[in-house]
């Protein structure tokens, strides 16, 4: 294994060191593992939550900081963070509007925070939770775990912060991140496997001549194993399922191309150049667009697309000003 | 040798549970990296060394011991073992709370309110490719065991063998719940790592009791 | 080799189509491999043009826009632009009041960004250019090429490009430019190779337990092969030849940590956690931080370190607003 | 056979140079991996054949051929050896501007002319490792040559030779100009990619002089 630690048993709590380094405008809850704003929330203002397992930088402490999230607890390498963690951050942020979950659809995140709200509420806290599972890779169906979360997570909270900065409340915000989830539709290719830094050796093995359709963020297999195809093809094959699961026309989008931590810029560029005019064909009208490593599985190389059907309030609040590591205009 | 568990018998066994996750370890990682992503060895590890630390000072009854590991292993898990494993052992706890050393049939039935517990976190259905069709299947057996007249040697023997054989009936399952669900057909194949966990976990208590001597 | 390419030959033509369906309000010149800016260049305002290989992703291209570059000409991977290239984007920005030509020193680019200045000049038009030779890894001397250039080029855009976008002249930029340059210095490590789409194979072989030390960003091998390291160790690589070679105290800084395409943000920010207390051991007062892949060498795992000592304008002109793909803040 | 050289004869050097380049692509670019960015072998393919689609149209001089190699490898390279290469030939055509077919001293004159402007351009002394380490002595040795009474064969294959000894003397060196001068003490074991190209340059020139047949 190559890569940037010391001990491979405390990624986690170094990368926090950084991060602090990096970001002295945010706080770091060393013990809880929680990023927070440098301000408390503003009295009156909804405060929203997320989290998740680390290994997807910038997602989720990345995205902390005005206009969109209040507070972020970051769990083990993919592993969601504990009941504790989410609560002490949902805790820190209520101003008393009370408190916006944001969850991506996996067994442990959904448990994890559904314990921390439980846990929040008796502490007097309201909490709304809104679980994101846009993943069109996998089947879903009211007897299995569902859809993963993957992309749309990130501009759900870009949308949903926007409104809460402009003070809406917390029926209203958690009305509108449920919009966006259900308006969003991701999927993702891998190249190749990740590393763990705690297990040392690529989660899978994928030969020289295959990659993986169909993948999440965790370095989990995908759905389908096939032969290393052109950026063409697999621009078809990111596309093509999310338009099919779509059904009726998108129309306005607002689209993500994010890299899963491995794959260089230049890359999901070129790979980029060929998923737009399929969208344009598709009848999906590109409103706005980002391209670069947003939510990353370790060091993964591969690409996740996501479309979210947005209409003109989620263009305008996608505009609004965001000043956070990850994601950052207007301001 | 006595047919009545003690708190120190309790704590010894989850000393036990501890020791056997270290040991297989990489072999549970292996397992979740075949279908989920590779940390749940790491995981389990973390949670019970983390318990067995908070262990240092003796817990006064089974009760405390329960809250203890079941406290300790959700606030310091995470991923979808740590609540399950948490509410598994948090559940235990208050079907203990009246006696003071269970009998066979007590701690029968603090196992199933454990797993009850895991069944109303997680949904999990048997044959959904999960910790509870190693789990299931061992609390049923030890039921059996009370009836046909067992002790906790015998019961805790018969529920080990059937969560090892529950853990095996898992290779050929599609996965319908967890992250192992996400692969569909592809799940198929290969033994789910939280079973892998509950074996050991009921396998450490039958050979800690047997080591009771 | 694995990668999202189409045509291995072809990768320029096809991330730059990428580059414009994901950057619409950037202008693509698609014949001479050009980036500019939406809109013309204000009257009087001083041009910056840049330009260099591709496979630095976002460098330079990705910093075209208000507050930093005018145009970026994009060579090959790896491949210097040809004078006809940087003529074309010359030509193309100049409002009358002089272009700044803003290269990194590798003999490529040298001659080419020459050769161009010389045409431009013929044309009429007036340029400056200021070489970035930064890399400390580097021997330098009368009698060699001299260091190479790498990531002070970038914070160099950015306060330069502010200066320009305030109105001075052409003199006035140049010499803020020389200043930049002389103030930085940069050191890279790398944990892998990185793979040419046109060669196929990494460019170099690397076993499983070594790294190189004091690589550029081009694929080259560094000054040194050694044992991989922890992340604190190679902090200490990286800072220690930094400081070593500033000689005087440095006080207030700009610091960039880049990853080199194919290390994800994680371990970057675990990285920068072992160098933040380094920098201050050595006395640098770090105003300004980056953090992120800002100059890759396509999907090379690695990162470099940059240190601008900088003074009170410099910290001034870097907080200026700037909106472009790769930095953006302030608008 | 003749002692005078045609501007067809330089066309067919120029394309026997662009077959040369393609069919030792990887070759050097295996070089350059080694000491440079694995792009040398990319670089002279990609303008060569620009060159050789611009031959299209007969030019109508050797000044006039030299100057169109020299604007395309000047514009279609890019890297070290475009702004190099584009100058060697763009001072090569200036030099033959009066001579209407040239003759071994003529030509000889225009190769210096060349290897000047190159020296010019680039700063490289002797034994820094680059081109100039197989330009300069090949045309050293033409001017001997001729010194000696050679014709065009004869020169021209003293100036192969030489080149060919100039490129493998570039083995040990140590780079002090170009991309592998980075590597400081590490560049010295490996031959100089530009000096490997620079040999097929005067290996096509003696291998299309002598078919002319
Ligand atoms: N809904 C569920 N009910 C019961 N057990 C589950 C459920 N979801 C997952 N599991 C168990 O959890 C195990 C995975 O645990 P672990 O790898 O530690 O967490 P994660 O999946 O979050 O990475 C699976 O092998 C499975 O046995
Ligand atoms: N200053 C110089 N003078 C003469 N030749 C040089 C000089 N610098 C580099 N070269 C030659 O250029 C060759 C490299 O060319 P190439 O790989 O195409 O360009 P780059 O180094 O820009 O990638 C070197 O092998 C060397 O022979
Ligand atoms: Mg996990
Ligand atoms: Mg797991
Ligand atoms: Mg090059
Ligand atoms: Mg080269």
């Amino acid at each position: 294994m190559k890569k940037f630690v010391n001990n491979p048993d405390n990624v986690l709590a170094e990368a926090l060191r950084g991060i602090h380094a990096a970001h002295p405008d945010l706080r770091i809850d060393t013990e809880n593992r929680v990023i927070l704003r440098g301000e408390p929330t503003p009295a009156g203002k909804v405060a929203l939550v997320s989290g998740g397992g680390s290994g997807h930088e910038p997602m989720h402490g990345g995205f902390v900081g005005r206009g969109m999230l209040d507070a972020a607890a970051a769990g083990e390498v993919f592993t969601s963070p504990t009941p504790d963690q989410v609560l002490a951050a949902t805790q820190a942020v209520d101003s008393g509007a009370g408190v916006l979950h944001i969850v991506k659809n996996y067994t442990g995140d959904v448990l994890n925070f559904e314990m921390a709200a439980e846990l929040a509420a008796a502490e007097g806290v309201r909490v709304e939770s809104v679980v994101v599972a846009d993943d069109v890779a996998v089947t879903d169906s009211t007897w299995t775990a569902g859809r993963r979360g993957t992309g749309t997570t990130v501009i759900l909270e870009k949308i949903v912060g926007a409104l809460a900065e402009e003070g809406a409340d917390l029926d209203a915000v958690a009305a509108l991140a449920r919009r966006v989830s259900e308006a969003g539709r991701s999927m993702g290719v891998a190249l190749t496997s990740c590393t763990v830094p705690a297990v040392g050796h690529p989660t899978f093995e994928l030969p020289d001549d295959e990659m993986e359709v169909g993948v999440g963020i965790h370095g989990e297999p995908g759905r389908s194993r096939v032969k290393v195809a052109t950026a063409h093809e697999i621009a078809k094959m990111m596309v093509d399922p999310i338009v099919h699961d779509f059904g009726d026309p998108v129309g306005s989008a607002i689209v993500l191309l994010s890299g899963l931590g491995g794959t260089p810029l230049i890359e999901q560029y070129l790979l980029y150049g060929e998923i737009a005019p399929l969208l344009a064909e598709a009848g999906i009208d590109v409103q706005r667009v980002l391209v670069g490593d947003y939510i990353t599985s370790l060091d993964m190389a591969g690409a996740s697309l996501t479309v979210v059907k947005a209409d003109d309030e989620m263009l305008r609040l996608w505009d609004a000003p965001v000043v956070t590591p990850g994601l950052r205009w207007g301001a | 040798m006595s047919d009545v568990v003690s708190t120190d018998d309790l704590v010894a066994w989850i000393r036990a549970f501890r020791d056997a996750v270290q040991q297989h370890r990489d072999e549970l990682t292996a397992l979740d990296s075949a279908i989920g992503d590779a940390d749940h060895g790491s995981n389990m590890a973390r949670g019970l060394d983390a318990v067995v630390a908070k262990l240092e000072t003796s817990p006064a009854s089974a009760a405390e011991l329960f809250k203890t590991v079941g406290m300790t292993l959700v606030s310091s898990v995470g991923g979808a073992s740590g609540p399950l494993y948490g509410t598994f052992f948090l559940r235990m706890g208050p079907a203990l709370a009246d006696t003071d050393g269970a009998d066979a049939a007590a701690l029968g039935a603090a196992l199933r309110a454990g797993v009850d517990g895991v069944v109303a976190r997680g949904k999990a259905e048997p044959g959904d490719k999960t910790m509870i069709d190693a789990l299931g299947p061992a609390v049923a057996a030890w039921d059996d065991a009370v009836a046909a007249g067992a002790d906790v040697e015998a019961a805790s023997a018969a529920a080990a063998e059937a969560a090892a054989k529950g853990r095996d009936a898992t290779e050929p399952l599609v996965a319908r719940k967890g992250r192992a669900s996400y692969l569909g057909e592809r799940s198929a194949g290969h033994i789910d790592p939280g079973a892998a966990s509950s074996a050991l976990l009921l396998e450490t208590l039958r050979d800690s009791l047997a080591a009771r001597g």
